[in-house]
């Protein structure tokens, strides 16, 4: 209790019961926003798990489209993999701050990644691909080798690598997207459903 | 919970007839966009050449009232600004004078075509060439809502359409078929029905006299094209008052020069930029404050160029000074040489010796102005600007160099006196134009007839309801 | 590990010298970037306007000719072609002449400074100045290789390097460092030590008589930063022929018109174009087959921009063709603008009379050539190229509109005949050129004294050895 005793303002004071309120509704409003906005998804490496958020969706869905499906996760470039320790660290802190905003409606209509995102990416890019972008003969003996061919971002020249020329909320149409939450979607509608175990049930008749 | 919110649900408050003028009615089903569309009353927002800022062209630059010597633009001229002015504005104008009731006034009927909703209405209700008919006043209480959404849309679908017969009968004659195009490209064709360059053409076979209303297309759009089209018709404005050059007037040819540019090169149509898409609560809608994008480049540029906005707006404006830099000089070498031309008339210049001279500086003036006229021209398609620019140069100086002979042939061989242009008031003063007269009878119209217009057209639309949707679909 | 692996595997070849001019002996150790440098040396492709063909530039547009006229680039002009070709193309050009020996012919030694590896060398070796000094035949021994890796590369560590000292001394001018640059930003200055407007003054303090090497980027790099700088010095290359204007030739500015384009305010570099990746075991290295980009536009322009590759040449084309059309206009107004003077001068004006109308056609030709120089810059930055044109149109416009006038005060008031300069033969042939002379030095100078800087070169570098590593590192 030492640690409320040094938060609190003295029983005698005024204060105290707003100060124990307002505690309540910033816990109140942490868990809020962790449930909200499924926090917990983060430390997940599944890409549905970005687009419990909408506002995910626009990049969820080019990246679907693009060569690297099959290849990157979101959280292949997005989070660091140089330890496992920092690759945490960063999507908790990410998280929290992605939860925040979108709790707040404060996203912008079209997103940039922060400095740090981007050095992240640019790091996971060369994770991958450091073979075909630098040459290994020459690694060996010209110091600067390395550093001349990834001093510079990637998708400044490989413009639409993986999310496509066009950025921001509302450039896709629908903001359909597989969502976790969502129970498993009827692949066969059950009309067709009805009607085909019919016409099973009456060929076995026959 | 958010998500929720994204799942759309289109309940249909008002049933909304195709005619129907009034724009709070159609927001009435549709209000994101109908707020969005609110806000372009907002004056507040200049940029460097643009804005929705009230600007007055001619005190910015007074070249322009000597340019248009003779013709209602010398008497006024403003910087359009939003759509919900538009109205307002063709009643402030002193362009269409102050008329006293029907049959009075400079201006036809044909200028309220690009202004107002209520025009698809009235055509619709008594014909094309009879709403061309006539003078401005004659429609004055007909006409009285802003630009809005029956403009543009559909009432029962909401689907893109044209709803200006100008613009079909344009593509007609390029022969070309409108009901073809893509829905990309009904993205910019709803606004090629007024940012377009345009003409009144009396001689319309079957509709004499009547100044219908043309987009001068059929030889193609770029600025030769439309020339040989009117150089053909034999067809001019007006006189210029100072040369009497047969001029040409370029109106916005907003439309046909963003087709010559990168973006539309790349499929890039107006509402990408002037009506981005906006997010609220993950509902997207099309946001319907239509203005200059530099007063919102993060949904308007961002989306496609992933660099900070400052340096899109110095990208904007490095091409905006660079066109205006020669348009300048183009306007100096016409003024002179309008000047000049003044000045060989004055020395007892025959029409045979001016003829040539008067040519060069109709087509100097018509690509300056086809330059100049559609304000995001220089932006929107900086290198095919420049060239119109050029080709206005070279022209101008045809025009000098045989000025500057025939001057000399009849005894003037120096400089002609550059006159105190410096304001608007300077200018329009040295063409003895009468200021005062032309603002008392704009006075007298807005405090006697135009009271009158809004009153008559309050009483009939007070007549027209909006079916409840419960009701209509009971 | 592999990367002790890699450094067992790929030992260097040879030690490089830095002032190591033969480029098959840094190839030893850099195969792919030899292998492909060496495609410069391939003819075959021609685009619009540019591409690696041999295209005579007089004969292609002879009103060079005459804008030219009393100047050595009148006698002989071709588009660029690949780097392989640098010191073959001045050997062969009629602007050197045939000089029979040290001490003879028209140009300087400074001529040789952008052609070929053996200039750092031969720098090294003299000093600077020395190396400027003397005719341009003087040192046609030491500089036989063709432009190359001692030219970019630094020999030990092979990072980017400069090895001209004008694009040092101009950054000292501007009060710029250049050692203070990004690596982005010498994939773009490598190129800027030849690419490039320049002059030679012969006034530099302690360097009197010495035609040494200046880029005149002190008041920066822009046309009238330029011209300002020039009117200053009161530096002209040459009088003009006909009009007897204290002429400016601008030279190659690729750099300085670069600079002012999207492209450059988008941190993309020469090299990004012009020596984009390409790959070969899956490994990326620099395609050094420097060339116009249409030739490749698979890896020059694709990787960021996703449309197809006509469009991209439709792209490219397009401002091309757009600066061509203003450009030849004030091609023509120059050459009218020359051939009024010379009228002038024959009909007794004074120096007085004509100063002011000197100073305008200096200043137009300038405008001009600043835009048509750099055969890249019309895409490079074509809005720049064209406000340029425009200003040159603007100059070109006060020049005839003074000399029209001047004329008429001199009794002639009509046209000035326009010779018949339909091709480079006539034009010359106007001019009164001795081109069949010229043509006999040329084949002269190749018949004797070539061979002999051939042979003496040949002797010289055969006393060069390229250590082997492991004899080296023993
Ligand atoms: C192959 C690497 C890669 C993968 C896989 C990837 N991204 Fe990205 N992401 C990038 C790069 C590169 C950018 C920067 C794009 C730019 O600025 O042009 C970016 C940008 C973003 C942005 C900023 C917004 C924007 O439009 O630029 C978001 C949000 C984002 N990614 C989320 C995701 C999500 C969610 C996934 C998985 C569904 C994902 N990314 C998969 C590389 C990747
Ligand atoms: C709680 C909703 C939510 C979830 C889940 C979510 N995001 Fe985001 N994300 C946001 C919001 C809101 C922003 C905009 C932040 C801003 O720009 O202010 C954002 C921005 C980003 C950015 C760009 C800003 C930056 O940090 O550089 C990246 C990259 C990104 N998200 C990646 C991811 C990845 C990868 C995942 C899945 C592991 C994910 N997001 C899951 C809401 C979410
Ligand atoms: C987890 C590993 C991984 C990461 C991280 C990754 N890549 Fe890749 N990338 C691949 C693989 C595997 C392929 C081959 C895909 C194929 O052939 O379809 C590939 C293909 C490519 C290609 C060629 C195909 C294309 O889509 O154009 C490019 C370019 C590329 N990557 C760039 C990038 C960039 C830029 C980044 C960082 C923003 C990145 N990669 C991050 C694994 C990765
Ligand atoms: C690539 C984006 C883009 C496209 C596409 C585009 N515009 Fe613009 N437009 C701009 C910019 C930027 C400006 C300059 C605004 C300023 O100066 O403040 C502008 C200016 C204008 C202006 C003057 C604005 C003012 O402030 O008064 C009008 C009118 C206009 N555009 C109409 C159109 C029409 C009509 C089309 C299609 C035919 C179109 N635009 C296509 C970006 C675009
Ligand atoms: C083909 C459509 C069209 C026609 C016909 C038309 N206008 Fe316009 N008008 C426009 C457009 C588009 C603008 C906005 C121009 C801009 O970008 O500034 C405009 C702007 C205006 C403005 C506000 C700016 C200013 O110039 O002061 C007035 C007033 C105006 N028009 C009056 C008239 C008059 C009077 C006529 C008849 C002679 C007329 N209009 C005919 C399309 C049209
Ligand atoms: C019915 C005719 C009409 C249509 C359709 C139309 N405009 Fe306009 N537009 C005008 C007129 C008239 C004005 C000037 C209003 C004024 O100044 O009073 C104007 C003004 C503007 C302005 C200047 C706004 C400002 O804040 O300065 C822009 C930008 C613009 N229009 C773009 C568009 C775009 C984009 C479209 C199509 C999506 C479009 N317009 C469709 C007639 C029209
Ligand atoms: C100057 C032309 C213009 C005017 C005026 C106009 N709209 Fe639109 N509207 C558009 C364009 C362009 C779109 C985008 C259509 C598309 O791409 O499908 C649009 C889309 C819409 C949509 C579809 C949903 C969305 O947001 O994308 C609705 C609903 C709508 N407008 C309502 C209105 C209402 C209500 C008004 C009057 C207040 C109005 N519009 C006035 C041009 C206009
Ligand atoms: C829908 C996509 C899109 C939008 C929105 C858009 N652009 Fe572009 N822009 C492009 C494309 C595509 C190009 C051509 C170059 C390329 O391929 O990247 C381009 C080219 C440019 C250029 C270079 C052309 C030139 O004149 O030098 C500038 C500058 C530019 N855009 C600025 C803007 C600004 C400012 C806005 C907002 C008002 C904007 N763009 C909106 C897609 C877009
Ligand atoms: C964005 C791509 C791009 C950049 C950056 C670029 N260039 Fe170019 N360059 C081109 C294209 C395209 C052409 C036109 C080729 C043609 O006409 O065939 C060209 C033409 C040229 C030419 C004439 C080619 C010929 O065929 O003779 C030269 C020389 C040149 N560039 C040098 C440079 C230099 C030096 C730089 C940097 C200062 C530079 N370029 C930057 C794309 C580029
Ligand atoms: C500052 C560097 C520089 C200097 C100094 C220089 N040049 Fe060049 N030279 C170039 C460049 C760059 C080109 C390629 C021009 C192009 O794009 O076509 C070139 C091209 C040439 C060509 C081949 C094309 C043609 O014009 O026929 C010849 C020959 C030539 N130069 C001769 C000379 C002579 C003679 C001198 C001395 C008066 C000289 N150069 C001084 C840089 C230079
Ligand atoms: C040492 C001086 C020098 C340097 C450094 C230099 N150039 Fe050149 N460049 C020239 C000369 C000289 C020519 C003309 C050769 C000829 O015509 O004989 C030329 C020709 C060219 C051409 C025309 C090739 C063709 O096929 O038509 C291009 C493109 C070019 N250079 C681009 C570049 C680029 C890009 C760089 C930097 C990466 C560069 N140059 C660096 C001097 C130089
Ligand atoms: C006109 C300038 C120029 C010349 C000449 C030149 N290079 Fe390069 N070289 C470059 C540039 C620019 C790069 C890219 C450097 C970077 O971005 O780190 C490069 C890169 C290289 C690299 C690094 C590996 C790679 O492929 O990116 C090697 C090795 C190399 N050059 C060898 C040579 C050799 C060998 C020659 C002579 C045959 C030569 N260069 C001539 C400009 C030049
Ligand atoms: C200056 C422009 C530029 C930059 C920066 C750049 N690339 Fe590339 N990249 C290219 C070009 C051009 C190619 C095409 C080479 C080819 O196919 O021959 C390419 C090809 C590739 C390929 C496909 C190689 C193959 O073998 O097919 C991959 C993967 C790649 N790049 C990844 C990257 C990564 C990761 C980075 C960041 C370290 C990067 N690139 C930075 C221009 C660039
Ligand atoms: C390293 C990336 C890169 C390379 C390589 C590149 N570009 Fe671009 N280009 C850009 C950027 C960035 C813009 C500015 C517009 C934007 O933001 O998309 C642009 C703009 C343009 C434009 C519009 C500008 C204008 O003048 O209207 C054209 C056209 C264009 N590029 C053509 C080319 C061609 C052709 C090539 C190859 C010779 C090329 N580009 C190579 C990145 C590149
Ligand atoms: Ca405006
Ligand atoms: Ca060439």
């Amino acid at each position: 209790m030492g640690f409320f005793k040094n938060i609190l303002p003295p029983k005698t004071s005024r204060w105290r019961t707003t100060a124990v309120f307002l505690i309540a509704v910033m816990l109140g409003f942490s868990f809020f926003t962790a449930r909200e906005a499924e926090v917990l998804s983060y430390l997940s490496d599944d890409p549905q798990a970005c687009v419990n958020c909408h506002v995910m969706t626009p990049v969820y869905n080019s990246w679907m489209h693009s060569s690297h499906r099959e290849w990157a996760s979101c959280n292949d470039c997005h989070v660091p993999h140089n330890n496992v320790f920092n690759q945490y660290y960063f999507k908790a802190k990410d998280g929290l701050y992605h939860a925040s905003i979108f709790t707040l409606r404060k996203e912008p209509e079209v997103i940039f990644m922060r400095d740090e995102s981007a050095a992240v990416v640019q790091d996971n890019c060369l994770r991958c691909h450091v073979q075909q972008v630098t040459q290994t003969k020459y690694t060996g003996w010209l110091d600067s080798h390395a550093s001349n061919r990834t001093d510079r971002t990637c998708w400044s020249c490989h413009r639409e690598v993986p999310h496509g020329r066009v950025h921001g909320q509302s450039t896709i149409r629908t903001n359909i997207a597989p969502l976790p939450t969502d129970p498993t979607m009827e692949v066969v509608p059950a009309w067709l459903k009805n009607e085909l175990s019919n016409t099973k049930s009456v060929s076995h008749e026959k | 919970n958010r998500k929720n919110e994204a799942k759309f649900k289109y309940a249909p408050q008002v049933n909304i007839d195709q005619n129907e003028p009034r724009n709070a009615v159609w927001g009435k089903n549709f209000p994101a966009e109908y707020q969005s569309y609110l806000q372009t009353s907002d004056t507040g927002f200049a940029s460097y050449q643009g804005g929705s800022k009230m600007r007055d062209m001619l005190e910015e630059d007074p070249n322009l009232v000597i340019l248009w010597a003779g013709y209602g633009f010398a008497k006024d001229y403003n910087q359009g600004r939003g759509h919900y002015y538009s109205v307002e504005d063709i009643h402030n104008t002193l362009r269409t004078g102050g008329p006293t009731g029907p049959g009075d006034g400079p201006m036809p009927a044909t200028c309220w075509t690009c202004k107002s909703p209520d025009v698809p209405r009235l055509m619709n209700e008594i014909g094309v060439a009879e709403f061309y008919s006539g003078k401005w006043a004659d429609k004055g209480a007909e006409v009285v809502n802003p630009i809005g959404c029956a403009d543009c849309h559909n009432a029962e679908t909401m689907k893109l359409q044209i709803s200006r017969p100008a613009l079909i009968e344009a593509f007609e004659a390029m022969g070309e078929d409108i009901s073809k195009v893509t829905h990309q490209e009904m993205r910019s064709l709803v606004c090629a029905q007024c940012h377009v360059e345009y003409y009144f053409n009396k001689n319309l076979p079957g509709k004499e006299g009547t100044p219908y209303l043309v987009f001068p297309w059929k030889d193609g759009m770029k600025v030769e094209d439309m020339e040989k089209y009117y150089d053909e018709l034999g067809f001019s404005d007006w006189t210029h008052a100072l040369s009497k050059a047969p001029m040409l007037k370029a109106q916005h040819p907003g439309y046909e020069t963003y087709l010559t540019g990168i973006h539309a090169d790349r499929g890039v149509s107006c509402a990408d930029c002037h009506m981005p898409y906006a997010s609220e609560g993950g509902q997207k809608y099309t946001d319907h404050h239509i203005q200059s994008p530099l007063n919102n480049i993060n949904n308007a540029c961002q989306v496609c160029h992933r660099v900070n906005a400052e340096q899109l707006r110095a990208n904007v404006y490095d091409r905006q000074r660079k066109a205006t830099e020669n348009r300048l000089k183009l306007e100096e070498q016409l003024v002179r040489a309008h000047l000049e031309a003044k000045k060989c008339w004055d020395l007892g210049a025959t029409e045979e010796q001016m003829q040539p001279i008067l040519t060069d500086i109709r087509h100097a003036q018509w690509r300056w102005d086809y330059a100049a006229a559609a304000h995001g021209a220089s932006f929107h398609s900086p290198v095919e600007t420049a060239r119109v620019i050029g080709g206005g140069m070279a022209k101008a100086q045809d025009a000098r160099v045989k000025l500057a002979r025939l001057l000399s042939q009849l005894g003037f061989n120096e400089e002609v006196p550059f006159p105190d242009i410096a304001t608007k008031e300077k200018a329009q003063e040295f063409l003895g134009m009468d200021m005062d007269k032309m603002k008392a009878e704009k006075e007298a119209f807005k405090e006697n007839l135009l009271p009158k217009w809004l009153e008559e057209a309050k009483a009939r639309e007070a007549k027209m309801s909006s079916d409840k949707v419960a009701e209509a679909s009971n």
